[in-house]
Order: C-alpha cells, then structure tokens, then sequence
C-alpha cells in the first residue's frame, strides 16, 4: 500500500509545500521542532483542510473524505484521552462506533501494561501511562494506515523496547503503512522503511531508510554523530551462549556476524543497523581483542566534514558500512578509496534497538 | 408535604411540577439545537436566531405571554394551523403553560449549553472522528457527555425559571384552576385579596421546598460527573 | 355544563364564596379564572373558553362590545364600589373635599395609588383627585402600584403613608385605617359590569343571574362592594 | 431612535438603560464571588446559598419583589438601618429598581459564570502559583480571562434581564414617571387600556432595538476573544 | 543547597513512600512510566498535599508554604501555557507578577529560538515549540529550585544540544538544585550530579551519578545496554585538526585522551560519561587502529549476566571504567579480575552530548 500525499498549506508566518510518497511499510518523519511534521499528519488525517492537498492510499484518493471515514489510528502529539470515559472505554472506543467487539483487545493491553490501569480515568493517569493509552486506542481502531506523532517519547526505554517489536508486527505483519514521526534515530533507524526529512515546511530529502541513514551527506541533517549503515543478514544459528550468528552477505563471500540473542527462526532476514561510531577500522587483522566480529571490507569513499572527525564508506562486498574515525586517524592509516581494511564491530554495540524485524526490502 | 394545602393548592402544586417538566424536558431538544447553532456555525441568519433565543427575557413577560396568545391561541396564525391541521391547541390548556414556561426558560438553558459546548475541546472531538465516529456519533459519545454539566444546569435553570414563571403564563393561558392554575398564578390570586399573604406564604414555602430539592438533585449530580471526570 | 368565569381579581374572595353555595346549590360546577380585566378581555378576544365576563373596567366590557364578542343584552352592571383614602392604622379620619390640604397630611410621604393612567382604581383616583384640585399639588409624591391591590400593600407596610384604594380592598386588611371616603361625584361611578360570552351555556346565563341575587349580594357587600343589581 | 417617542417614553427608556447598565455592573463582583463560592468551595452553607441564589427565578417576581420590599422598604430591616446609617435608601428610587434587576438577574449572572469557572483547567492556575502568583493574582491573571467570556455571557443575560425586568420592579418601586418608570412598566401601562397596542409595540421595538445591539456587541467581543485564545 | 524530600502519599492503588536527599547539583529522577516521578514533583512544588512531607531546601521547610512562595521554576510534563497570553507574555508571566523586567530575557528568547514566536498564542505553537516556551517561562521566574519534568522529551536532537550546556550552566554557575526526570540515559549522564532511581514510588537506589552509572548492578534498571562510567579529565590543549586533548588523572599517570573539540580553556576539568559498549578490550597493545585512545588498564571486577553478556569493570589508577563484552569474548581472552588489558575508546564514540561541562566533585 502505497501513500501519496501532496500538499500546500500557509500560515502566518509559515509555509508547508510537500510531496511525499510513502511506499509501504513504515515512513519516518523526520525534522526540527516547528518544520511542519505535525501538520502533515493531520492533514493526511483530515483534521486540517490544507488549502490543496490531494492523498491517496494506492491510488484511492482520500483527500475529499471526512476524517471519520479515512480509517486512520492517529496517535496524537498530545494523548487526546476521553476524560469522560475510563481507560477500557477510551480503548473500546473505535469499536464501540463500529458496534464490533474490540480486535485482540487483551493482546494490546497486555503489551502496553494496561491491565491495571482500565477502570482508571485518563485524569488519574501518568503522563506515560496516557501515551500508552493513547497508543491502544488507535491500534484498536482497525486502521488501515496509522499516523504516530512521537508515540514514545514519553516512554522509558524498557516499555519502547517492549513496544517496539509491536509496531515492527503492524509495519510488517499487517502491512499497515505508517507514518511515523520521531526524534530518536535509534527508533528511527530500527523502524523506517523510508525517511522524509523536512526542514520549514518543505521535504529536503527523501528515500529508502538504508540509503538516507548511510549518506554521509544526509547524517548531519539526521543529527550528527548518529550516522549508519543499514546492514541485511540471514540468521544462521541461536547459539548456546546467547549470540546468534548471522551471515551477511558480501558479494560472493557470507561473512559471520554474532550477535547477542536476535528474534527470529534460522533462515530468516533481519536488518540491522550500525552506527558508524562503533564500527573502529584497522590495517592488519588484529588479535586478541574483545570484539567478536571483524569484517574484511574495502575503502569505498571518504568524506572529510568540516570538523575532526571523517566518515568512511566501507563497501563488504555489495554491502555498505560507515565508520566515524578522527581525521588524524584517517591521515595515520593514510585511508584511502580502494584500501583494503577490517572493519571491528562490537556485538554489544549493536543495540538491541537497532536490530529490526526481517523487512520486506 | 400536602399537609395544609388545600385541594386546589395541591392541585397547582401538581400542575407547577407537570408543567415545568415538560416544559424543561421538551426545549431541551430545541435548545441543544439552538446553543449548537449559537456556539458553531456561522450563518446569515445568527444573529437574529440569537435575538429570538434572548427575546423573552428582554421583553417584559406580559409582552411574550401575549405574543403567545397572538400565535398560539385558537384565532393566533400558528394555533389555528395547529388546530386545523392536528385538532391540538395550547390556548388554555396546561399545554400551553407549559409552552409558556418553556418559552421564558429557553434563553437560561441555551446560555448554559452553549457556554458548555465552546468550552468543549475541539481537539477531543477530532480524536474521536479519527477513530471512526461520525458527526452525529462524536456529538453523542464525545460532545453530549462533555457538555452533560452544563445541560444540567440548563435544565435547572429551566426547571426553577418554569417553576416561578407567572406573567407570560397567567397572560397566554389565564389562571385557571386544575388547568392552567400553577403555584405562581395561585400565589398572585392570594396576593390579590384581602388577608391572602398567608395562603400566599403558604405556597411560596412549597415553591421552595421544591426548587431545594431539584437544587440538591442537581448539584450532587454535576459533582458525580466532575469528580469522575477528574478521575478521583 | 360547567360554566367558566373569567373575573377580575379583586372579586376573588366574594367570588369564590358565591360560587361554592352555587356549585352545592344547582350541581353546576363553576370554574373561575381570575387575572387583570385587560389581560382577561384580551383572552376573550384570542377565543378563551369564558362564559362569563366580570370586569373591573367599563372600558374593556365596551371594548370587547365593540368587537361583538359579547352578547349585548346579558351585560349588566352589577357592583359598584367606593373610593377611599387608607392611612396608617393611627391615622385620624378626614374629610375629603375641596379644602382638605392632602399635602400637609402627606408630610412629604408617598401616596399610593394604582397606575393613573391605565389601572382604572388609579384612573378614577387621579379624576377624583383633579376634580378636587388636590392633584397638582400631590402628584409628585405619587407612587402607582400595578394594581390597587399593591398599593394597599404599600401602606400596609408602612412605606406609603397613604394610599387611595377601593372600599373592597380595605376590608380585611389591618394594616390600614379608612381615613375618608371620596365624594361619590368626584369620579365617574365605579361599576363592575358582567356580561355573556357569545359562547356561552344556559348555566352561564342562570349564574350570570345569580350574581344579581340577594344572597350574592349580601357576599358582595360583606366583602365591601356595592351590589347594583339586588332585586328590591 | 427616539423619534416618535413621548418625552415620557424617552424618559423610562433612559432610566430602563440606566437601571440595567448598573444592575448588571454592580451585580458583577457579587455575582462573580457567589459563582466561586459554588463552584470551588465546600461549606456547610453550600446549598442555602445556592438556594438564595436561585430563589428569584424560583418565586414568581411579584414575590420577590415583595420580599425586596419588606427587607429594603424604608420600613424593612435592612431599608431601614441603611436609612438611618447612611441616610440611603432604595425605596422608589431608580436604584431600588436598579437593586430588582440585579437581584432577578442574579441567577443567570451566577450560572453563567459558574460554569465558565468549573470549566478552568485547574492545572494553568497551578503553573500559574509555581510561577509566584499568589491566590489572588492566579485569580486576576489567570482564572479571570480565561472566564471573560462566561461572564460576558453572564453580564448579557443579566442585562437583558434587566431590561425586561417588570413584576419584581412595579412591586419594589411601583411606577414613577422619570424615577422608576422603566420600559416595561410603560409597556405594561400601555397594554392596561383598550387599543393602547400601538404605543406598546412601539416601546417593545425600542426595547427588540437595544437587545439587538447589546447583543451583537458582547458576540462580537466573545468572537474576538475565543479567536485569540484559539491562537487565530 | 540540599534539598531533602520526606514524602508519604496514598492513591487508590498506588502508594508512593519517598526518602530522598538531592545535594547541590542535578538530581535526577528516574523510573517506569507510572513509577511516581511526577507525584514527587508535584509534591516539592507544593500542587500536591501529601498525606505526610518534609521537604527542605538548606534546611529551611518548605513544606508548609504555598506553591506560589517556594519560589519554583517547574517545567510541566504538559506545558501548561496559559493560552490566553501570547508567547512574550508566558515567559514574562512571572516577571510581571513581580513587577520586574525579565532578567535575562533576550538570552533565553534566543537560546531557546522563540524569537519568531514571541507575538503568537499558544494554540499556533508546535509540540517542540509549546514545550520551549514552557522552560524559558520556569527559567525566567527567578527560581531558587527547579524542577524538570521530561523537559526535552518534545525537542529535536539539534535543539536538545543547544539547550543542554545551558542546564548545566544553571547547575553550575546559578548553583540551583535541579529535579529532573527524564528517560534519555545520554541526558542523564550528561547532566545528573545525584541520581535517585524510583520503582513503584519507592526510591531503590540513590547516589552520585559516577557511582550509580557504573554500578553494575543498577545499569540493568537504568536501561541495559546503557551502562556507562563517568570519568573526570582535565583539559590539556586544543590540538590542530580539532582534536582536543584531555589527561585522566590515573593515579600517578596521567593518560592522553583525545577527543573531539570539547568546550573549556585548558586547564580546566571536565566530566566525560563513556558508555560500557563503546569500549573494546584487547590483551596487547593493538596497532594500526583508527582508534586513537588506548588506555592500559587493570580488570577489577566482572560481572556476567544471565544473558550473553558480561560487563567487566577496569581500573585506571583510581578511576573505573566499564566495558560490556560478549561473554564469550570473555572467555576467550580468559578475563579475570587482576589481569592487565588495554581499553580501546574510540574518540568519536564518546558522543559530544555525553562530555558535560566542569562539575564541582
Ligand atoms: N488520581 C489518581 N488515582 C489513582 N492513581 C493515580 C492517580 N494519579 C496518579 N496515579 C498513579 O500514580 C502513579 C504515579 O504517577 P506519576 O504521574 O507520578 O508517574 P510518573 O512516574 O510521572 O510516570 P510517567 O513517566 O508516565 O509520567 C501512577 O501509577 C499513576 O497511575
Ligand atoms: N495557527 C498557526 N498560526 C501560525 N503558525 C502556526 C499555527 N499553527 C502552527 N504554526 C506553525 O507551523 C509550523 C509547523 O507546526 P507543526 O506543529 O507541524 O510542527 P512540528 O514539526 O510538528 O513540530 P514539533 O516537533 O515541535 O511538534 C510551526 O512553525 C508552527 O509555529
Ligand atoms: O420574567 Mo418574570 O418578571 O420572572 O415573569
Ligand atoms: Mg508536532
Ligand atoms: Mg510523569
């Protein structure tokens, strides 16, 4: 399911031109306080009427629909909970319009922690608590696209890691397109299929996630310091003592990769992210060290930014990898495209966050 | 209760209470109407939907109880459709008190939906139509419950304004007994004799003790609602 | 058939007597409808169920006269009434004529009387009043009550030290004292007519009649009024 | 607008301005501590309160103004300290018809702003008290604009009510051409006399005219506010 | 200035039971969603009445004094703008109120990039934009505490950055006592001075945050994989290529540190967080690494965990440092407490929000 959206929309003092296709999975938006993400997302869910604006879901227009019949799950900014209602009837709420039972109503309550908490009313919540009510309550909806604006900033990391692989199950399972917006590369890197950066109201990149995370010359948009490279490996085997092993494939070569525990069965795809500050380059293959897997790569482009520091395109062999050096590094090792080098990443280093699902490429 | 009430006192003591009931619980339609087209829309016709809305307060009660009686009386333009058409007729029956009453309580309820209804947050509403809720459906499971203790108060404003009203009801419909006699206009009989203040006080002391117990009603009810809304 | 009565208000408690022997005399339940003879006739005229009219105004019975709602040859004029002027319960009689200096007695207090322009017990006291020539010089502390009944009330309470009412309203009343009475031919007489609706039953007719009898007159003069009409 | 009104017309409607516009001003900060009272603070005499505050819609006005004239009459209670204590009385002056306006209006000023009070997101006057506001600067920062516009609604009612305000006021100050002979007593004069229809119509148009204003201007003013609010 | 906090309180289902001493400095409090942050907020701020308290700040109760004279600057979970005041008059808010200028009012307009705004109401302002207002109003009502309720939980990683330093320069220079919860481990370490860890309203640790984030033991509650040590290093020079140099204080050595360009003259002291998964360990001294900093170091501890992997503590001649390994690496290079090993700290791992201004020990 693919999504288009194209819009104009002015304001006082602020001006949003965009045309963005979302393909299907999950597209990140991704921009400064202000630029306009909000905005998008609430004209795509009709609660803004832009002064042009046409959206369409595989070509269906939905533009010309009133919010109610766009079948959207919105996950508000700002929780949005009923204070008339308690919690169970903020999350039955969809279904009770739709006069239908709610669909894997103790699933969702279960993974968002609300069990507890359903004869509550929204006003004797937490601030998280009501995110996470919120989060329900559109993914009770039976959306055919949701919308998430920063659906977890106001979460700690354990409950995101929980929720995490939940929305990776819609993004996936239920090819439900989302558009997501987020702050966290972290979250970003894990979830994105595509990215669309927007700076003032207009689009200044978009693309497929393991591009745009990977171009050296988008990472500082991204925020500096959090460049990577998206990464596509097989699970080849659980091993006894909690790693998986995992083949990348490089060329004709399938390079092993240990990992601390991944989800997944043996044969299956899983992206991966590395962030181009953990990956630490060496000339010769070095020993005794506590970093399990070292990979053979090549120099594949070097970019100098205007600081200290140099992003290092690695090419496995079809496969791309940055690593972040010092510039006085790069002079040292006299890098260069077309040198060969190992590339040392540290199993722990790739955050459990970082490792998706398998992910329809 | 009935103690020391005459029969025909008690009879208008009945006839106050049907009267203001319905006359409280048939406008409150119109008037949800209304204060929604007051609070929402904007159309041509506004501000004068919002003059008619506060007319009978404005106008001395005589005044409306006599444009009734030019309307809805049997000879008035629409009482002589109605009673044309559906054989109905509000002139001197307690129907048409009650449509009195209705008439001068209807700005008091309007005024209160409609300030509860702008104090609604439109972004709830917004909520709800992204979860699928129609227009109609938002106003009933969102809209409706929000603005619930403001209808109360609406509808006590109503129901205590009903209650006293006199000067439109004793000019549209007169003053008579087991029909159109309410506790205001038997109390103004009172009033108009010799040594009638104590019947009068009588009555008035009835007046009270009904509108104490609507207040209490009222108050206990919009505490629930608050309280559960707050979440405590 | 029951007979309804649209009566003037101040007639309610001899009314009320009467109506009760009539109703235990003749089976013919009697419902009476009291209000202001203006908003009375105005009902009548907007088609209200009266079968008989009692007035406290010649001109609203010519009004509806005029407009042939009436039947011509019941009206009849059937209690008179006198006008007085009521003072504190300490107050020494006067007599009321051309020399008497009603300022002086005023002391710079109010006097109260019923509207002078539209209520007819004011319309007949400002007459008499202007036919005495005491008006000018009392006009300013004039204070008019909607109707007389209010304005024996003012003095009652001690806030109008005098007050010109009818002889029926002082009756009973014992806040006030009867000062002096006003010549009977400072003013044009005071009537109550009655007459038929033009809808009305033959037990109308017979009540209307009743009025007239002896032992409704001796109720209406027990209560302060002047029966026209007594058979000899 | 003052074209085909008699001097005397001209007069009440002035006075009817000037009665309302200060029952309606003055009422404001009593009005605004009851609404406070009711909606913010448990007290043993939360109820009796509420009660009082609603009694004049509850009593027929005739009652109220009854009630008003045995406490602030020269003789009442409070009539009568006032009088001896600051030589000030309300008594048929235009500030006792003044005092009846606000005292009938009070209900609907109460209401309104009660409603616009319980309606305060207590969580601003919290931010409001951790950013050194005491209890009576929230209060003035904060609480009372964000209910500016329930008591604008407050303060139309009220003077719409004022301005249409008869019973309670004839009864308190009867009728005093130029002291307290508002628009509707002269309304209610007029409709006294046979074919006096055309004068009162002409006097309830002056009255339709000046609502119309009154209206528009506090619409007007609550738009203003709501869209600023709303960020537009 | 201390500020003690003794808090009892009871709700239905939730009883929060608080002994809590935050010392001069950046206190921070973290816990699940629903843990009882915000409660322990609203009691210091004097909007909740606890069933029993004792709060003092230098000893002086504040407990029995109304909000409005414990003299706060709370940034809400919810920004609470007063929306009938335009954005120039929310930060003015509390000037006015004290009939004084704002002090410092243009600094903190564009510190906090609201000079565009400053004439807009709150309902035209963005999520990021709302919450900015809302610490610019807190910052500007003269606080002798403040308290932060997820304050940058809205922002992007690029305003975060700027508005961090200024935090610290509260913490340091103002020497106000900050209450601050936040779920960022990266702003935390950053930032916190104590670091006070509530679980189901109970506090289960408090402490330093040098001790606590590199308590083996606390990093699971903090968050795995985000276990970390804070070292203290001097400045020594800004180097050419925009390096600096820094020297750890290792007993009686004192060793190189390069990173990139920190802020600060020579000369002075610096607190650095480096997270346990950025440092790699290796037997022998490797060579022809692209990573520049490689510390000799002594194994002091070692901790295996139930899963895959071991965090393994290193002595520096006084100061600790974490690295989390796999455990099979630990095995295979046969760690063990007493054992000579080089740390590998790759320069640009140590994220430039993680590198937090001098702190008063
Ligand atoms: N009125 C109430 N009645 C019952 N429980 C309540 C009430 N208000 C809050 N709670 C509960 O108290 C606990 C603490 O709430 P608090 O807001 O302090 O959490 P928090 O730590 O700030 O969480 P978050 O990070 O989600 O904001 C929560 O479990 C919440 O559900
Ligand atoms: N009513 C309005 N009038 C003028 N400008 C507005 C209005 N509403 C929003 N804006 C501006 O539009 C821009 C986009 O707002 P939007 O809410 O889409 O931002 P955002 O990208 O979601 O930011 P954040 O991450 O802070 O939530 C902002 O600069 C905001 O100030
Ligand atoms: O409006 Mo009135 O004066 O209550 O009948
Ligand atoms: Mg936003
Ligand atoms: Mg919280």
């Amino acid at each position: 399911m693919t999504l288009e959206i194209r819009l104009s929309h002015s304001l006082p003092g602020f001006r949003l031109e965009v045309d963005l296709t979302a393909p299907p999975g999950l597209t990140c938006l991704f921009g400064r306080s202000g630029s306009g993400k909000t905005t998008v997302i609430n004209a795509v869910a009709g609660l803004l009427r832009p002064d042009r604006a046409e959206i369409l879901l595989d070509n269906e227009p939905l533009h010309h629909l009133p919010p109610h019949r766009r079948r959207i799950g919105y996950v508000f900014q700002d929780a949005r909970l009923f204070p008339h209602l308690t919690v169970r009837g903020n999350l039955g709420y969809a279904a009770r319009i739709r006069r239908r039972r709610p669909p894997g109503f103790d699933r969702i309550v279960a993974l968002l922690g609300l069990a507890a908490l359903l004869d509550r009313r929204p006003g004797a919540l937490s601030g998280g608590e009501r995110q996470r009510v919120a989060i329900g309550r559109a993914l009770l909806s039976e959306p055919r696209l949701i919308l998430m604006d920063e659906p977890l900033a106001a979460l700690d990391e354990a409950r995101k890691a929980e929720i995490l692989p939940y929305i990776e199950t819609l993004r996936d399972e239920l090819a439900l397109p989302i558009l997501y917006v987020s702050h966290s590369l972290p979250e970003v890197a894990r979830l994105a299929t595509t990215i669309a950066v927007i700076e003032a109201g207009h689009l200044v990149a978009q693309g497929p996630a393991a591009d745009l995370l990977s171009d050296p010359q988008i990472a500082p948009v991204l925020g500096l310091g959090d460049a990577g490279a998206i990464l596509t490996a097989r699970i080849a085997a659980h091993e006894g003592d909690g790693l998986s092993r995992l083949e990348l494939a490089a060329g004709p070569l399938r390079l092993p990769l240990w990992l601390p525990r991944v989800l997944g069965a043996p044969g299956q795809t899983l992206r991966l992210r590395i962030a181009a500050q953990d990956v630490i380059l060496s000339l010769s293959r070095p020993e005794g060290l506590s970093a399990l897997n070292i990979l053979p790569a090549r120099v594949s482009a070097l970019h100098l930014g205007s600081g200290p520091g140099a992003l290092v395109r690695l090419d496995l062999g079809g496969q791309h990898l940055l690593a972040r050096v010092t510039r006085r590094s790069a002079e040292a090792l006299a890098l260069a495209p077309g040198q060969p080098v190992f590339a040392i990443v540290k199993s722990v280093a790739v955050a459990r966050d970082s490792v998706g699902h398998a992910v329809t490429p | 209760m009935f103690d020391g009430l005459s029969p025909a006192e008690t009879q208008a003591l009945l006839l106050s209470l049907r009267v203001s009931f319905w006359a409280t619980l048939t406008s409150l339609p119109l008037g949800l109407l209304a204060a929604h087209a007051l609070a929402r829309w904007r159309f041509p016709g506004h501000g004068l939907l919002n003059l008619i809305v506060h007319l009978p307060l404005i106008l001395p009660p005589v005044v409306t109880g006599y444009l009734l009686l030019l309307s809805f009386g049997r000879q008035g333009w629409a009482g002589a459709a109605l009673w044309d058409w559906f054989g109905f007729t509000f002139a001197f029956r307690w129907t048409g008190a009650a449509l009195a009453a209705a008439v001068m309580a209807f700005p008091l309820l309007v005024r209160a939906i409609r300030l509860a209804l702008e104090a609604v947050d439109p972004r709830l509403e917004e909520a709800a139509a992204t979860l699928g809720a129609s227009r109609g459906m938002v106003y009933l499971t969102v809209t409706l419950p929000l603005i619930l203790p403001g209808l109360l108060a609406g509808a006590v404003l109503a129901f205590a304004k009903a209650m006293g009203e006199f000067g439109a009801t004793i000019t549209f419909v007169a003053n008579i007994p087991g029909e159109t006699q309410t506790l205001p206009t038997a109390i103004y009989s009172f009033l108009q004799v010799p040594g009638g203040d104590a019947g009068a006080l009588r009555l008035v002391l009835v007046s009270v003790a009904i509108a104490t117990l609507a207040l209490a009603l009222s108050e206990w009810l919009s505490r629930r609602i608050a309280a559960r809304i707050a979440g405590r | 058939a029951e007979v309804t009565v649209f009566a003037a208000a101040s007639l309610k408690t001899a009314l009320d007597e009467i109506a009760a022997d009539y109703t235990a005399e003749t089976g013919t339940p009697v419902t009476l409808s009291y209000g202001g003879s203006s908003t009375l006739a105005r009902q009548i005229a907007e088609g209200a169920p009266a079968d008989v009219f009692l007035s406290a105004s010649t001109a609203w019975m010519d009004d509806l006269a005029d407009k042939a709602l009436i039947q011509p040859d019941s009206r009849r004029d059937l209690l008179g009434n006198r006008l007085i002027l009521v003072g504190p319960p300490d107050a020494a009689p006067v007599t009321i004529d051309k020399t008497l200096d009603l300022a002086a007695l005023l002391a710079g207090g109010k006097l109260a009387m019923a509207m002078v322009d539209s209520v007819p017990a004011g319309q007949y006291g400002k007459e008499a009043l202007e036919s005495l020539g005491l008006w000018a010089a009392v006009e300013p502390g004039v204070v008019q009550s909607e109707n007389v009944r209010a304005a024996l009330q003012l003095v009652a309470l001690g806030e109008a030290p005098y007050g010109i009412v009818y002889a029926s309203d002082a009756v009973a009343e014992p806040g006030v004292s009867l000062v002096g009475t006003f010549p009977e031919d400072s003013h044009q007489p005071i009537t109550y007519p009655g007459a038929l609706t033009l809808t009305a039953s033959p037990e109308a007719a017979d009540f209307l009649d009743h009025l007239a009898s002896p032992e409704a007159a001796g109720v209406f003069s027990a209560n302060g009024f002047l029966p026209l009409t007594a058979a000899p």
